[in-house]
């Protein structure tokens, strides 16, 4: 168990070269290929397809609804639960209402949204594989990262290795589990 | 890099920041139910009382009115606590060697008032009349419950606003002819909703908004 | 475009931004200065406290409060601290949205500025209740009394848009962070450091995947962030246009609040990025370039925020409304007639000093009129509230408010309940978007190579 | 008493240390604050058990304990409350009184509405009594030269100088007498002069003069006069006979179809003038010379203003013989006094619009005066001096040395409520029970009697000043009661009359035939002032009058009608003098006569005469309490015995500056004020400045009518400024005293206010009287603001305060734009002194700190009128709710009710043409209106 491979991770030294090699090997055919870097690279999402996805902004929205909604219901409930007249306004006074609706809203919204966040994104994951490769943590400094999952129908130990190095990669290093 | 957490940190976490929510949500539950529980409310607890007087020995068994000793219910905000006076009027007869019934003799004997523990009791910013709810037709057993059943007299219903406004938002089933005030055996005829729009009517009964108005029982 | 100068120099690298922003939490630069910083804090947070004990101990009447004057230091307070509160929001979200890259630089720690000053706005109406123990009836839960908070009132509205606003700024701050806490997490020697970050750092690991997916959310919080912004200080205004008392009952007070929070808040920010630039020596990630932007916007709000003087002034005369242009000329010529001055004067006058490029690219002449915006707009605050309560309607309940000791205490004691936490963050935090400062450079660089 | 022991204890151990008071008073918003005696031992003193209001927690109170009766007193009935009428008394007249009493503790005084002439209608000395009753200093036993002793070793020594004076005729006894109109104490003061006829009781009247009284005094009967000319008279103004005069003020103004017009010429402002129709500010110095020239005849010099008036004012009274009265104020020398009898007699008025008569009170024999007294002390004829009742070293005037004096006197036994400045220094200091307590009798000033009969067992170790005149002369002395019964044995003698009596509160008694009119002097010019001096007009303070109530909260907290200050008395000036001297409001002046000197803080008061200052009695105490005592300048030091209420002397700024405990600025009045109070004219009837005052369009979508639904109507042609109103709210809601600090602060609790606003010239400016309670929107902008439900609208329009309900946040008072609302700043009311929380009405809560409290219409009486009304399944009828301050006022300015009912007293006045807003343009609707002033003049002049 513990030798087995679970991936190939190479590392370049500028955010270019890294969208080069997805690109290239993308063009290559693998599939499961995964790209770190210390800051967004422009580019990267389209090239690993990860631009149609538009779960957060539903979610958000969906969060938005809930808290508007939600709130809305409150304010009508207490105000059926226990009707008082206050200063000769309306039971129902939607105008003073929305007010709290609308900040309820955003607090769904955003709620969700850091949530949705999370989960999509599997996090907090505080033991992660990738960690236990010593180069790694450069990841967040200044080196990037082009990953190749040993699941990828292509990938093959020694020609995915020599295939990173043939992209520029200046260290290619084993994942283990 | 080395690992900085275990294989196991993400279950650890997970179990932890589990925790803590349950632990939020369970503090709220705690709390709500805190708050209707006998801790708070005192429903149910019998203090103890310098003479163990049973409500039920006097009711049921003795067939004594409510009124004898709790005389100004009906023309007072307060039920009336019966002097020693009262006590003594039957006790002088009944009863006179009992050990129990000692501190009642004492009282009486040395113009000393007995110091009983209120059962049944508001908050001092609640102003609850007994006079116009007997005249309205709500009985005695609505908010003290079977008392005539009691031995050692408890709280039967917890005194906090929302019993009261259950029934001061619909009062219709809790109404019934003003002779059955007392009566702790009356059973509500097979249309008790009819008699409750009845005596809504014949008794004059204010409508929720008023009855629920603030200024009702709060001053 | 390209002509204009970097915002980070293009001589920087992403490994020399790593170490310089890194290093404050690992190695922390300025021990000493930081040491006595946060001492005097934690003095202030004691004088807090205690001036809170006594508060809670003996009640509101410890401040000059009185009859018509019942709202003053803990009100005008709030909205001063939340005012201050907005610029972060307003310099994350909104420059943000709008592509400025300067922000970068500042986004972080303004942010940060922003969760304690609205922590400490919160906390003002909060112990100024006569009753604070009961503060949880503002929220609808089911209480044995069977009553519920009532939502018509702007105070109602000001417990969920202060809440809203303090839990979205706090989020967003923190999913801002993790990037950068991954990166310290990265560059910590000690286990210790190791542990803290990383459990904070949630395990990011600067994926494509998460990138993708957290840009979308930074981006979509941001979009909400700044309505929530513009709501929030209008909510506070409400609070004071939603009574019919003359000198607030305008319609002006909305956009006339937000406008004065932001201007107050592009002035602290100002403030904070000179002082942390001179203690860490971070002129090169906070340039010259990052205060002259900042002190432009400065400029523009200030004199927006004239405007809404101006207006206020001419909507009273075109009124006619006897009590307003009363509470106008009482303004001008009353009993309090400093603070309205005062503000007009810390607020407008040295702020005309910023039409000049020099001026600007002056780290202490910049501060200094940046004090003078902040002190400005405390006394506006101020102003607003005293100046309309001591003289509404009837000529016999007008009354005279004077700060008590306890007024001062308290408030001078919650310098140290924003500073406490705000060094903290400095101290044990990256306090500069590591990131994000790194995507500018790189941007710029591309820039540069396209020529 | 066995359960006043303790109670003693602690209220001595309190007194001894003055310090500690001293502290309270400076550093704690009440002055009550700290101290505590056991509750449950002065509830069983006061003979019940019973659960105060009091506010705590939120949570449902846990089982306490409950204290029955052993025997249930006859007609006691828990849960209600009883009335019974009796007086208490102000300058030794009744003031008849209907008490109130819950679970056997007085609570509440009102005027009694059985009484002919008092009608029910109160001033704020009858409603302030009631506290007088549970004040924490009154003294609780006797003291032998200042140490406690007991009543039987007092009766021991009794009985040694009885002997003495039963051999010696009284030789050397002199008995030393406030005021006093009691049928009783005049038969005992007969008895004993015939008893020990060389004994001698003089009399102490401060405000009477100290040489004796006038044989004859001219009662006017207000209510017949179409025309009044009131030289220097206070009708309106604090006396015996206010609330009479009130009342029929009231009957002759705001609906009334015949008008009384008020003439009113005076030499210091006051609430008489203040709502006169020609008003004239006048130095006491020239007082004579108008009287003069209204009288007729001889020459006058005056300014043609005053001419004018007197011309204006002789007219109006020859223009209606028999219906007008011309009135001359109890400080002017006694020729003026003569001079007006003469008048009225020519012009018909007597017996219609005035009567002369004995006066009520005790008139000494020659020889009986205080001075009289003075010189027996000083020719060494007096070796015991029983000083019953008044507080001569304090109220003896300031050249007479009398401390001095009085100690030169061998037996020297004083008794009195307090141990005043005179019971300190007396051999023997007794208590006497409050009127409340013991059985006594007194008159009123219309002439009836009324029965003082106890409603409260006496608090402390005290005997009645009637067992103790007895005791002078008898060995065994019968009870308070029994010699009050022989008094009356002829008329009430069985015991069905007797108890009628008691019943109604009043006994009519005989008048007695007026003594002769003496030779009238002609009217001599009062002391006219040298260069570079000023006249100075003494009068008794407007709340704590010559002193006696020096020790009372309430009054203490009230604002004086005219300056609206509080807790001191202010040096009155005029606003040229003030700018003369260069001194404002505030500045503290050194006022010197005859040798003596005061200094206290000016007061600039528009319309006082221009080179006259005004001092006020009742302050400067020494030893009045922990309230009373050393605030204010002592007045009595600049008077002479010669003429007390008048002195010429020299006025200087010292320099120094004090800040005022007031509760309202200086203004006059501007364009805008103008629309706060109306005045309608003959030319312009109806109050409203415009049709869109009666627009009710709303952006709100209206609630549904409901019935009742209450509203109020205030009078303003009818408010005299009183205060009656604020005290009988004050004692009706449990309202705390805050003291000086917390209204410097501006943390006055009143609910009700009377705003007083001036128009015109400062010399002689209109004065304007405004009660502003809560209005009770019907949009109001309080309850919008209010976060948690605390203020909110009951379905009949009421404008709730849920007192339990409220977390401070005073959003409601910010948004209020009528400023009506009381914030608990501190803890006002859970330390309050054990006695005065007895005084709290039971069926309003008691506030704790932290919350907001106003006006609620007394909605105490309004559920239980609402509650009686219902066990007898009918509706309120009109007139069954009345509000505290409705009730109390004299003038009938206040008319509360259900404004769905177009029958009710209020739905009518609402209909009148007067009615209007106040702040109605601001769209709140107010359920409290004005009825605008009714004057003679154009419109806004």
């Amino acid at each position: 168990m513990a030798d087995r491979l679970l991936g190939l991770i190479g590392e370049f030294g500028s955010e270019e070269t890294l969208l080069e090699a997805a690109k290239q090997a993308k063009a290559e055919g693998f599939r499961c290929i995964d790209a770190f870097s210390p800051f967004p690279v422009e580019g990267m999402a389209e090239v690993l397809c990860l631009e149609r996805d538009h779960r957060i902004g539903w979610i958000t929205i969906i969060g938005g609804l809930v808290g508007f909604f939600g709130m809305l219901a409150v304010q009508l409930f207490v105000n059926v639960d226990y009707p008082v007249e206050v200063g000769g306004r309306p039971l129902f006074a939607w105008p003073a209402f929305f007010v709290v609706d609308f900040e309820i809203m955003i607090l769904g919204a955003v709620t969700f949204a850091v949530a949705g966040m999370l989960i999509i994104n599997r996090l907090p994951k505080l033991y992660h594989p990738l960690f236990g490769t010593p180069r790694f943590g450069l990841a967040s400094a200044d080196r990037f990262f082009l990953y190749i999952d040993a699941s990828d129908p292509r990938f093959d130990a020694e020609r995915t290795r020599g295939f990173l190095g043939s992209l520029g990669a200046w260290t290619v290093e084993a994942v283990l589990p | 890099m080395p690992q900085i957490f275990s294989r196991t940190a993400d279950t650890w976490f997970r179990a932890v920041a589990l925790g803590a929510l349950v632990f939020a949500v369970a503090f709220f539950a705690g709390a709500l139910a805190f708050a209707r529980s006998q801790y708070w409310d005192d429903v149910a607890l019998a203090p103890q009382q310098p003479v163990p007087f049973s409500h039920k020995h006097h009711i049921s068994d003795d067939g004594i009115d409510c009124r004898y000793c709790h005389s100004t219910v009906e023309t007072s905000a307060n039920a009336g606590f019966p002097t020693t006076h009262v006590c003594m009027t039957c006790h002088s007869q009944l009863w006179t060697e009992a050990a129990l019934l000692a501190p009642v003799r004492q009282s009486l004997a040395e113009n000393r008032p007995i110091d009983w523990h209120r059962v049944a009791r508001v908050p001092d910013y609640v102003y609850f009349r007994h006079d116009i709810h007997i005249a309205k037709g709500v009985a005695c057993v609505e908010c003290h419950g079977r008392i005539d059943k009691m031995p050692l007299t408890y709280r039967a219903k917890a005194f906090e606003m929302k019993f009261c406004l259950e029934c001061h938002r619909d009062p219709a089933p809790h109404l019934r002819p003003r002779e059955a005030v007392y009566d702790f055996d009356w059973k509500p005829p097979a249309d008790h909703a009819a008699l409750g729009r009845r005596l809504m009517a014949e008794y004059r009964i204010r409508s929720p908004a008023e009855l629920t108005s603030c200024g009702t029982c709060h001053r | 475009m390209a002509s204009r100068t970097p915002v980070i120099p293009l001589s920087e690298s992403f490994g020399e931004i790593t170490r310089e922003v890194a290093r404050i939490p690992l190695h922390m630069p300025a021990r000493i200065p930081w040491l006595i910083a946060f001492i005097l804090s934690l003095a202030l947070l004691s004088l807090f406290l205690a001036s809170i004990t006594y508060l809670f101990a003996r009640g509101v009447g410890i401040w000059g409060l009185n009859i018509p004057v019942n709202w003053a230091f803990a009100i005008h307070l709030y909205v001063w601290w939340l005012g201050l509160g907005h610029a972060g929001t307003l310099i994350s979200a909104m420059l943000l949205l709008m592509g400025q890259d300067w922000r970068n630089s500042l986004n972080r720690f303004a942010e940060a500025m922003t969760v304690c000053a609205v922590i400490c706005a919160g906390m003002e109406p909060i112990i100024h209740l006569g009753r604070p123990w009961f503060v949880y009836w503002m929220f609808p839960y089911p209480a044995t009394m069977g009553v519920w908070p009532q939502f018509r009132s702007p105070l109602e509205w000001d417990v969920w848009a202060v809440m809203t606003y303090l839990i979205v700024s706090i989020l967003f701050w923190y999913i801002g962070l993790v990037p950068d806490l991954a990166t310290v997490r990265d560059r910590a020697k000690r286990r210790g450091w190791q542990v803290f970050f990383g459990i904070f750092a949630l395990g990011w690991r600067g994926s494509a995947r998460h990138w993708a997916v957290w840009n979308k959310t930074y981006r979509t919080i941001a979009a909400i962030a700044v309505p929530l912004v513009v709501s929030v200080h209008s909510e506070v205004s409400l609070l004071f246009a939603s009574g019919q008392i003359p000198g607030w009952h305008s319609t002006i007070f909305p956009p006339y609040f937000v406008l004065g929070a932001a201007f107050s808040g592009f002035a602290m920010v100002a403030m904070i990025a000179i002082v942390m630039r001179h203690a860490f020596q971070l002129g090169h990630i906070v340039t010259e370039r990052h205060l002259d932007v900042l002190a432009k916007v400065t400029l523009a709000m200030g004199m927006m925020t004239a405007y809404g003087y101006f207006f206020e002034v001419f909507d009273a005369y075109y009124s006619g409304e006897a009590r307003e242009i009363a509470t106008v000329h009482d303004r001008f010529f009353g009993a309090y007639a400093w603070s309205y001055w005062g503000a007009v004067c810390c607020n407008f006058l040295p702020l005309q000093l910023l039409w000049f490029d020099r001026v600007r690219r002056s780290p202490v002449l910049l501060f200094l009129i940046s004090t003078s915006v902040v002190v400005g707009m405390w006394l506006e605050r101020y102003m607003i509230l005293v100046t309309s309560l001591y003289k509404d309607f009837l000529p016999s309940s007008f009354g005279y408010y004077h700060a008590s000791f306890w007024d001062w205490s308290t408030y001078i004691g919650m310098l140290g309940l924003f500073l406490t936490p705000f060094l903290l963050f400095v101290r044990f935090l990256p306090s500069i978007s590591i990131f994000e400062d790194k995507e500018v450079l790189a941007r710029e660089q591309e820039e540069a190579a396209r020529g | 008493m066995s359960g006043g022991k303790t109670f003693w204890r602690s209220l001595d151990e309190y007194q001894r240390s003055d310090a500690f008071g001293e502290m309270l008073k400076a550093e704690f918003p009440s002055i009550f604050e700290l101290w505590t005696a056991d509750r449950r031992q002065v509830l069983r003193v006061m003979g019940a058990s019973l659960a105060l209001a009091g506010m705590t927690a939120c949570k449902p109170v846990r089982s306490d304990d409950v204290v029955p009766f052993v025997y249930r007193p006859e007609g006691f009935l828990e849960g209600r409350t009883d009335h019974y009428a009796t007086a208490v008394p102000f300058e030794g007249y009744a003031q008849p009184v209907l008490a109130t009493t819950s679970a056997g503790r007085p609570i509440k005084l009102d005027g009694n509405p059985e009484h002919p002439a008092f009608r029910g209608g109160s001033t704020p000395f009858m409603q302030a009594a009631i506290l007088d009753l549970y004040d924490p200093d009154r003294s609780q036993e006797p003291l032998m030269a200042g140490r406690p002793a007991s009543w039987d070793e007092f009766d021991g020594q009794m009985v040694k100088w009885r002997d003495a004076w039963r051999a010696s005729g009284g030789a050397g006894l002199r008995l030393l007498i406030g005021s006093t109109t009691s049928p009783t104490l005049l038969r005992q003061i007969a008895e004993l002069k015939r008893a020990l006829p060389q004994a001698r009781v003089h009399l102490f009247d401060p405000l009477g003069g100290y040489a004796g009284g006038a044989p004859q005094r001219l009662r006017p009967k207000l209510d017949a006069a179409d025309v009044v000319v009131s030289l220097d008279d206070d009708l309106l103004g604090p006396g015996p006979a206010q609330a009479i005069h009130g009342r029929a003020w009231g009957e002759r103004h705001g609906d009334a179809q015949e008008r009384m017009r008020l003439f009113v010429a005076e030499t210091t402002p006051t609430q008489t003038g203040a709502k006169a129709d020609r008003r004239l500010g006048i130095p006491p110095s020239r007082l004579a010379m108008l009287a003069k020239a209204i009288v007729g005849g001889g020459k006058v010099t005056l300014t043609d203003q005053e001419l004018a008036w007197a011309k204006e004012a002789r007219q109006a009274l020859e223009s209606t013989r028999g219906r007008s009265l011309l009135t001359i104020g109890p400080s002017a020398p006694p020729q003026l006094q003569a001079a007006a009898l003469q008048v009225n007699r020519a012009l018909g008025n007597v017996g219609r619009t005035c009567e002369v008569a004995a006066p009520l009170t005790y008139v000494p024999e020659p020889g009986g005066s205080f001075l009289d007294l003075v010189r027996d002390i000083e020719a060494r004829r007096v070796s015991a001096l029983f000083v019953l009742g008044p507080n001569p070293v304090y109220q003896a005037p300031g050249d007479i040395p009398f401390a001095a004096l009085y100690a030169k006197v061998a037996l020297r036994v004083h008794a009195g409520l307090h141990t005043d400045e005179t019971g300190a220094i007396s051999n023997w200091h007794l208590p006497l029970p409050h009127a409340l307590e013991e059985w006594s009798d007194a008159r009123s000033p219309d002439g009836l009697a009324t029965i003082v009969q106890p409603v409260v067992r006496p608090m402390f170790d005290s005997r009645s000043l009637h067992e103790i005149v007895a005791s002078l002369t008898a060995d065994a002395v019968p009870s308070a009661r029994e010699i009050v019964r022989k008094t009356w044995a002829r008329q009430l003698g069985d015991d069905a009359a007797w108890a009628g009596a008691l019943k109604t509160g009043f006994v009519a008694m005989p008048a007695r035939a007026a003594a002769p009119a003496n030779v009238i002097p002609p009217p001599s010019p009062a002391a006219a002032p040298k260069n570079g001096e000023v006249e100075i007009v003494i009068r008794p303070d407007p709340t704590i009058h010559d002193g006696s109530f020096a020790n009372n909260g309430w009054l203490q907290e009230l604002p004086k009608p005219l300056f609206k200050t509080t807790w001191e008395n202010v040096v009155a000036i005029s606003p040229r003098l003030a700018a003369e001297l260069k001194v404002e409001s505030g500045d503290v002046v050194r006022v010197e006569s005859g040798g003596r000197a005061v200094e206290g803080p000016a007061w600039v008061l528009p319309g006082q005469p221009q080179q006259v200052i005004t001092l006020y009695l009742g302050y400067g105490r020494k030893r009045a309490g922990r309230i009373g005592t050393g605030i204010g300048y002592d007045a009595y030091r600049l008077r002479s015995a010669a003429e007390p209420w008048n002195a010429v002397g020299t006025v200087k700024p010292t320099g120094e500056r004090v800040k005022l405990a007031t509760t309202q600025e200086q203004h006059l009045m501007d364009a805008e004020g103008a629309d706060l109070i109306r005045t309608v004219t003959p030319a312009h009837p109806s109050a409203l400045r415009n049709e869109e005052e009666l627009d009710r369009t709303s952006f709100y979508p209206e609630w549904p009518e409901h019935d009742p639904a209450w509203g109020m109507v205030i009078d303003l042609d009818r408010c005299i400024g009183c205060n009656a109103c604020v005290l009988a709210c004050q004692a009706e809601n449990n309202i705390p005293v805050v003291g000086q600090h917390q209204v410097y602060e501006g943390r006055e609790m009143a609910w009700l206010r009377v705003d007083r606003y001036y128009a015109g010239e400062p010399d002689d400016p209109e004065t304007h009287f405004q009660p502003v309670p809560c209005m009770h929107c019907e949009q109001a902008p309080c309850e919008m603001g209010c976060p948690v439900h605390a203020t909110v609208h009951s379905p009949d329009g009421l404008n709730l305060m849920v007192y339990n309900r409220c977390i401070g946040t005073r959003t409601c008072s910010s948004y209020c734009p009528y400023k009506v609302r009381r914030f608990n700043w501190f803890d006002y009311t859970t330390d309050a002194p054990s006695p005065t929380e007895a005084q709290r009405n039971p069926d309003v809560t008691v506030r704790g700190r932290g919350v907001m409290e106003k006006c609620t219409y007394c909605i105490q009486r309004i559920e239980g009128a609402k509650v009686q009304a219902d066990i007898e399944n009918r509706d309120v009828r009109d007139g069954e709710v009345t509000t505290a301050c409705q009730q109390a006022c004299p003038a009938q300015a206040i008319t509360f009710g259900n404004l769905a009912d177009v029958e009710s007293a209020v739905a009518g006045q609402r209909k009148s043409p007067r009615n209007y807003s106040l702040l109605g343009e601001q769209g709140t609707r107010p359920r409290t209106t004005y009825l605008a002033k009714i004057g003679d003049e154009p419109d806004g002049e």
